[in-house]
């Protein structure tokens, strides 16, 4: 379980505090069950890649704390794992070799890591593609890399910033709906940023929607929309269109 | 429109063959590709000084333009000032300063975010209603084809074929409201049936 | 390209003419070729009427260039220029790296030697020379001491700032997934590094070429650049071609090795930044 | 004084002061040789003492590299854009250029003295001939930077080949060329100093050679100070005009 409370985190001009700031975000609090899949809605400068990266433990907030199973987050650790916006692949690395990167470092037997990575490298459809290096393949091939590099460390959260955002439009669809059938899987809990609505709606239990300027929560809609959602097409639901509007008229106002 | 040479077959703007750039047509692209040593103005009014026209006479035109995509006030700020969505609309200007009768985009809002392209989807449909084009507008966005179009051309993948044509006789004016409509979401279905058809086939 | 079944198939259905028309311009090998033998044939004609000492000419410079070669002297020459390189290149080298990852890891290496970096950088470092020569003597050292100062700064600075432009993204990833500083290092920072080490191994290995040949042009003693001025002076234009053909030569291949090195060790990045010399 | 100024000039002014002194109090200190390190107040002194000759040997130097660099782009740039409009020049020359660069090109600067003689038209042509290869290349690779979709535009728009160079490509290529200049520039001072080594009988070159091989350590070090502050003041120079030609590449720089 994943608990954000009265978060605040301010960017300062060099990073000196005597100089003027700009406040990413200004007292977030709300709380992801296990197994609840949460999207971060927002326009950009609302401050959800802040909040990701400081849950993440890779920034320190300035008030306020993230707790995990009811320990707070100082420093990055195996129980979150993280998809970044880019890809975040090491170009010098096969594709096995990039979804191995996480149990390398944590170190443990070879053949053990290459049958968890061999596991998840099929799980997301790249069987075949094990010796490829990133720049070999497609878009949508490499965020599958950082997925299922991320999901070999087997962890309780999954923390998602925009992994789509760089892709095109069919791709990501195609993206989408197989997230979801990996997530019914594997039944992490998921807290994933992005500036779609659709792509939010389609996703996620419930949608946090937050404004810029401080970055703040604008309100959390509960979506009730049954799953699985890529079984019958769920955007053709009445109450997808209603979600939709009623979301667009929150990020407006 | 001229700029590479068909294998085979033929292209005909207003019953002539196309064989060299034709000058009644306004691009835009992906990326705004902004000159980034002028200003918005001096971008907008590039077309008019590379073709010799009056730099002079067309300025009224240029800001007038720059007013309906709503960039007034940011007529001398350079492309740098200005986001990827401003930028776009800057060019978007650049290819209507010459009064073109067809206007061809190739994926121009694909670099944008998801907020930002509906925003201008619903900007181009107002431009469009004041100054009447022809458009062909290249896309990978299903919604965005449908709110859009008149006639959406469905492509395949390798090698690229028309699968079908399809006329949307979705009411105008469009808005983001649209999209609600039953019709829209059998438009889309429409499509999305036919590129998956492809799909699963190869 | 990789093309499909269904291509194949579109293209027999287009039933395009395929005859592929000759046209010289696709064979930029061939052009070349003909017009380094062509520029040869006219140096040769013309250089055979001209005084040998203003212009030799090129089977001149060949015979002169069987000459020097049988009578040890080029090879000897040559030796004493490389043995003093590889020494002072190599601990450039290591030096470079090192210190450059360390300054661009941890900020108080950075503030601690950037000034000296970037003072020593811009001073023309040729002008540096008489100064060796008076520390170090005539001998070997002095120019190990160039050709290291000519070599370490291309190679510090890009090292430098090839780990300051991996910082941000790439370090972001190693410390998502729990990777401690010596993990960051290796697997990272070394790697992420390499194509712009070698960029500034390639810019080194240009300057400390011109620096031992300096060196050896100022002191006249030993090595390739002594031959030039020797010969030089006593006029002997068909053997003065020889070392600096050599030195052409050995410029361009030192170059093609680096070039082959780093897209050997870094095939993932396809094109690299380099400034020339 | 403002904190930006104190930070930018005043404090870096104090730390060269502050390590000057250093470096005369350990002379004196520690006893060195004069031939080893001179210090400072021995520099400045036989500055002084020349202070009469020093000037032509500057001039002549800072002529030999002025007019070198001139001389490589009024022969560069005009050589890259021929490179770019030319097809059969992009496919013979341009490949050879680029292979030249990489070849010390010092090592023909006996070779000079044997063509033209002592003078100061040999230490041209080297200080051209170092300058002439990054000016080429760095300008003929900005020409063909121009994206993609505006040299389309350009085609559609059917604009004429004169407008296309004065309106985008050659106002593009403005940030390579100046690259290009900068590491020009710098070799250009090099070169002329290398020409000086090789035979002469004035500029900087020539003084720190003789200076040198007289032990007279003072003169060498000060005919370097001199020289170190031609290269930067002219390597300044040339990052000054690019500011002020393309002021919209400065914020991309930084």
């Amino acid at each position: 379980m994943l608990e954000i409370r009265h978060l605040s985190k301010v960017f300062f001009e060099r990073n000196d505090p005597r100089r003027s700031g700009l406040v990413a975000l200004h007292d977030i609090s709300f709380q992801v069950q296990g197994n609840e899949f949460i999207c971060l809605l927002g326009p950009s400068g609302c401050g959800k890649t802040t909040l990701i990266r400081i849950a993440a433990g890779l920034l320190r907030a300035d008030k306020g704390e993230v707790l995990v199973n009811g320990r707070p987050v100082i420093a990055p650790g195996r129980d979150r794992c993280m998809v970044f916006q880019n890809f975040g692949l090491l170009p010098w690395r096969t594709v096995m070799e990039n979804v191995e990167f996480g149990l390398e470092i944590e170190g443990g037997p070879r053949e053990e890591r290459r049958r968890i990575c061999q596991k998840y490298i099929e799980l997301v459809g790249l069987q075949g593609f094990e010796s490829y290096f990133p720049h070999q393949i497609s878009g949508g091939m490499q965020q599958r890399v950082g997925i299922a590099r991320a999901l070999s460390k087997e962890p309780d959260i999954l923390l998602m910033d925009e992994p789509f955002g760089a892709v095109d439009a069919q791709t990501r669809e195609q993206l989408q709906e197989e997230l979801m059938k990996i997530w019914a899987t594997t039944n992490n809990t998921v807290l994933f940023v992005t500036h779609s609505i659709d792509e939010s709606i389609y996703l996620a239990d419930r949608v946090i929607v937050m404004k810029p300027r401080p970055g703040r929560i604008r309100e959390e809609v509960k979506i009730d929309l049954p799953r699985p959602r890529w079984a019958v097409d769920v955007r053709a639901d009445p109450r997808f269109a209603q979600l939709r509007t009623r979301i667009r008229e929150l990020l407006r106002g | 429109m001229g700029l590479i040479p068909a294998t085979r077959g033929s292209i005909h703007f207003r019953d002539q063959l196309v064989t060299e750039p034709i000058q009644d047509v306004g691009m835009v692209f992906q990326s705004p590709v902004l000159l980034p040593w002028r200003s918005v103005l001096d971008n907008v009014l590039l077309p008019i000084e590379v073709m010799n026209r009056s730099r002079r006479e067309h300025a009224p035109a240029a800001l007038e333009l720059i007013d309906l995509v709503g960039l007034s006030g940011f007529e001398n700020k350079m492309p740098r000032e200005l986001s990827g969505g401003m930028q776009q609309r800057a060019s978007i200007c650049r290819a209507l300063i010459t009064n073109p009768s067809l206007l061809l985009m190739d994926e121009p809002f694909g670099a944008l975010d998801a907020m930002t392209r509906e925003e201008l989807g619903v900007e181009l449909m107002r431009i469009w209603d004041e100054k009447r084009k022809t458009v062909v507008f290249v896309t990978h966005s299903i919604p965005e084809a449908v709110l859009l179009a008149d006639r959406v051309v469905v492509f395949t993948a390798r090698p690229g074929r028309v699968a079908e044509i399809i006329e949307v006789k979705l009411p105008r004016p469009r808005g983001l409201e649209t999209e609600f409509a039953a019709e829209f979401k059998e438009y889309v279905d429409r499509i999305r049936a036919i590129i998956y058809a492809q799909k699963v086939r190869r | 390209m990789q093309t499909t079944l269904d291509d194949q198939q579109a293209l027999a259905e287009l039933n395009l003419s395929r005859v592929r028309p000759f046209q010289l311009r696709e064979y930029p090998g061939l052009i070349r070729l003909c017009s380094i033998l062509l520029f040869l044939a006219i140096w040769e004609y013309y250089g055979r009427g001209v005084d040998p000492i203003f212009l030799s000419y090129p089977t001149a410079i060949a015979r002169a260039a069987v000459q020097v070669t049988a009578s040890g002297e080029l090879g000897q020459q040559f030796l004493l220029s490389m043995k003093a390189f590889v020494i002072g290149f190599g601990s450039a080298i290591v030096l470079g790296i090192g210190v450059g990852l360390l300054m661009g890891r941890y900020r108080l290496a950075q503030y601690l030697l950037d000034p000296y970096m970037y003072a020593m950088d811009a001073t023309p470092r040729v002008a540096l020379i008489p100064l060796l020569l008076l520390w170090f003597g005539l001998g070997i050292w002095s120019k190990v001491a160039i050709v290291f100062l000519s070599g370490l700064f291309p190679i510090l600075i890009n090292t430098f700032s090839g780990v300051k432009t991996v910082s941000g993204s790439l370090v972001e990833i190693g410390q998502a997934y729990g990777a401690k500083e010596g993990q960051i290092f290796r697997k990272i920072i070394a790697p992420a590094t390499l194509p712009f080490i070698m960029a500034g191994v390639r810019v080194g290995v240009g300057r400390a070429v011109v620096g031992i040949i300096t060196a050896e042009m100022f002191t006249a003693v030993t090595g390739l650049g002594a031959m030039l001025i020797v010969y030089s002076s006593s006029f002997a234009t068909d053997k003065l071609f020889v070392p600096i053909i050599l030195l052409a030569l050995l410029g361009v291949a030192l170059t093609e090795v680096v070039k082959a090195l780093q897209s050997w060790l870094a095939p993932w990045k396809e094109s690299e930044r380099a400034e020339s010399e | 004084m403002s904190r930006r100024v104190f930070r930018r000039y005043v404090l870096p002014t104090l730390t060269i002061a502050g390590l000057i002194a250093l470096w005369q109090v350990l002379c004196v200190v520690l006893d060195i040789p004069v031939w080893l390190l001179p210090a400072p107040s021995l520099i400045f002194q036989k500055l002084v003492e020349w202070g009469d000759k020093l000037p032509l040997h500057t001039w002549v130097t800072l002529y030999e590299t002025l007019a070198g660099f001139a001389l490589a782009i009024a022969v560069g740039i005009p050589l890259a854009i021929l490179i770019v409009y030319s097809e059969v020049l992009q496919n013979t020359i341009y490949p050879i250029l680029v292979i030249f660069q990489s070849v010390p090109k010092v090592a023909i600067a006996p070779l000079f003295l044997v063509w033209v003689g002592y003078g100061a038209i040999s230490k041209i042509l080297v200080a051209f001939l170092v300058a002439f290869f990054p000016i080429v290349v760095d300008t003929a690779t900005g020409l063909n930077a121009v994206p993609r979709e505006l040299m389309e535009l350009m085609k559609v728009l059917r604009a004429s080949p004169y407008h296309i160079f004065k309106k985008i490509r050659f106002p593009a290529a403005l940030p390579h060329i100046f690259s290009g200049l900068k590491v020009a520039i710098t070799l250009a001072v090099i070169g002329a100093v290398i020409g000086e080594f090789v035979g002469s009988d004035k500029g900087l070159g020539y003084l720190i050679l003789i200076s040198s091989s007289h032990m007279d350590t003072g003169l060498a070090f000060g005919s370097m100070a001199i020289l170190a502050v031609i290269g930067i003041g002219l390597f300044v120079g040339v990052a000054w005009l690019e500011r002020v030609i393309c002021p919209w590449q400065t914020t991309e720089h930084q």
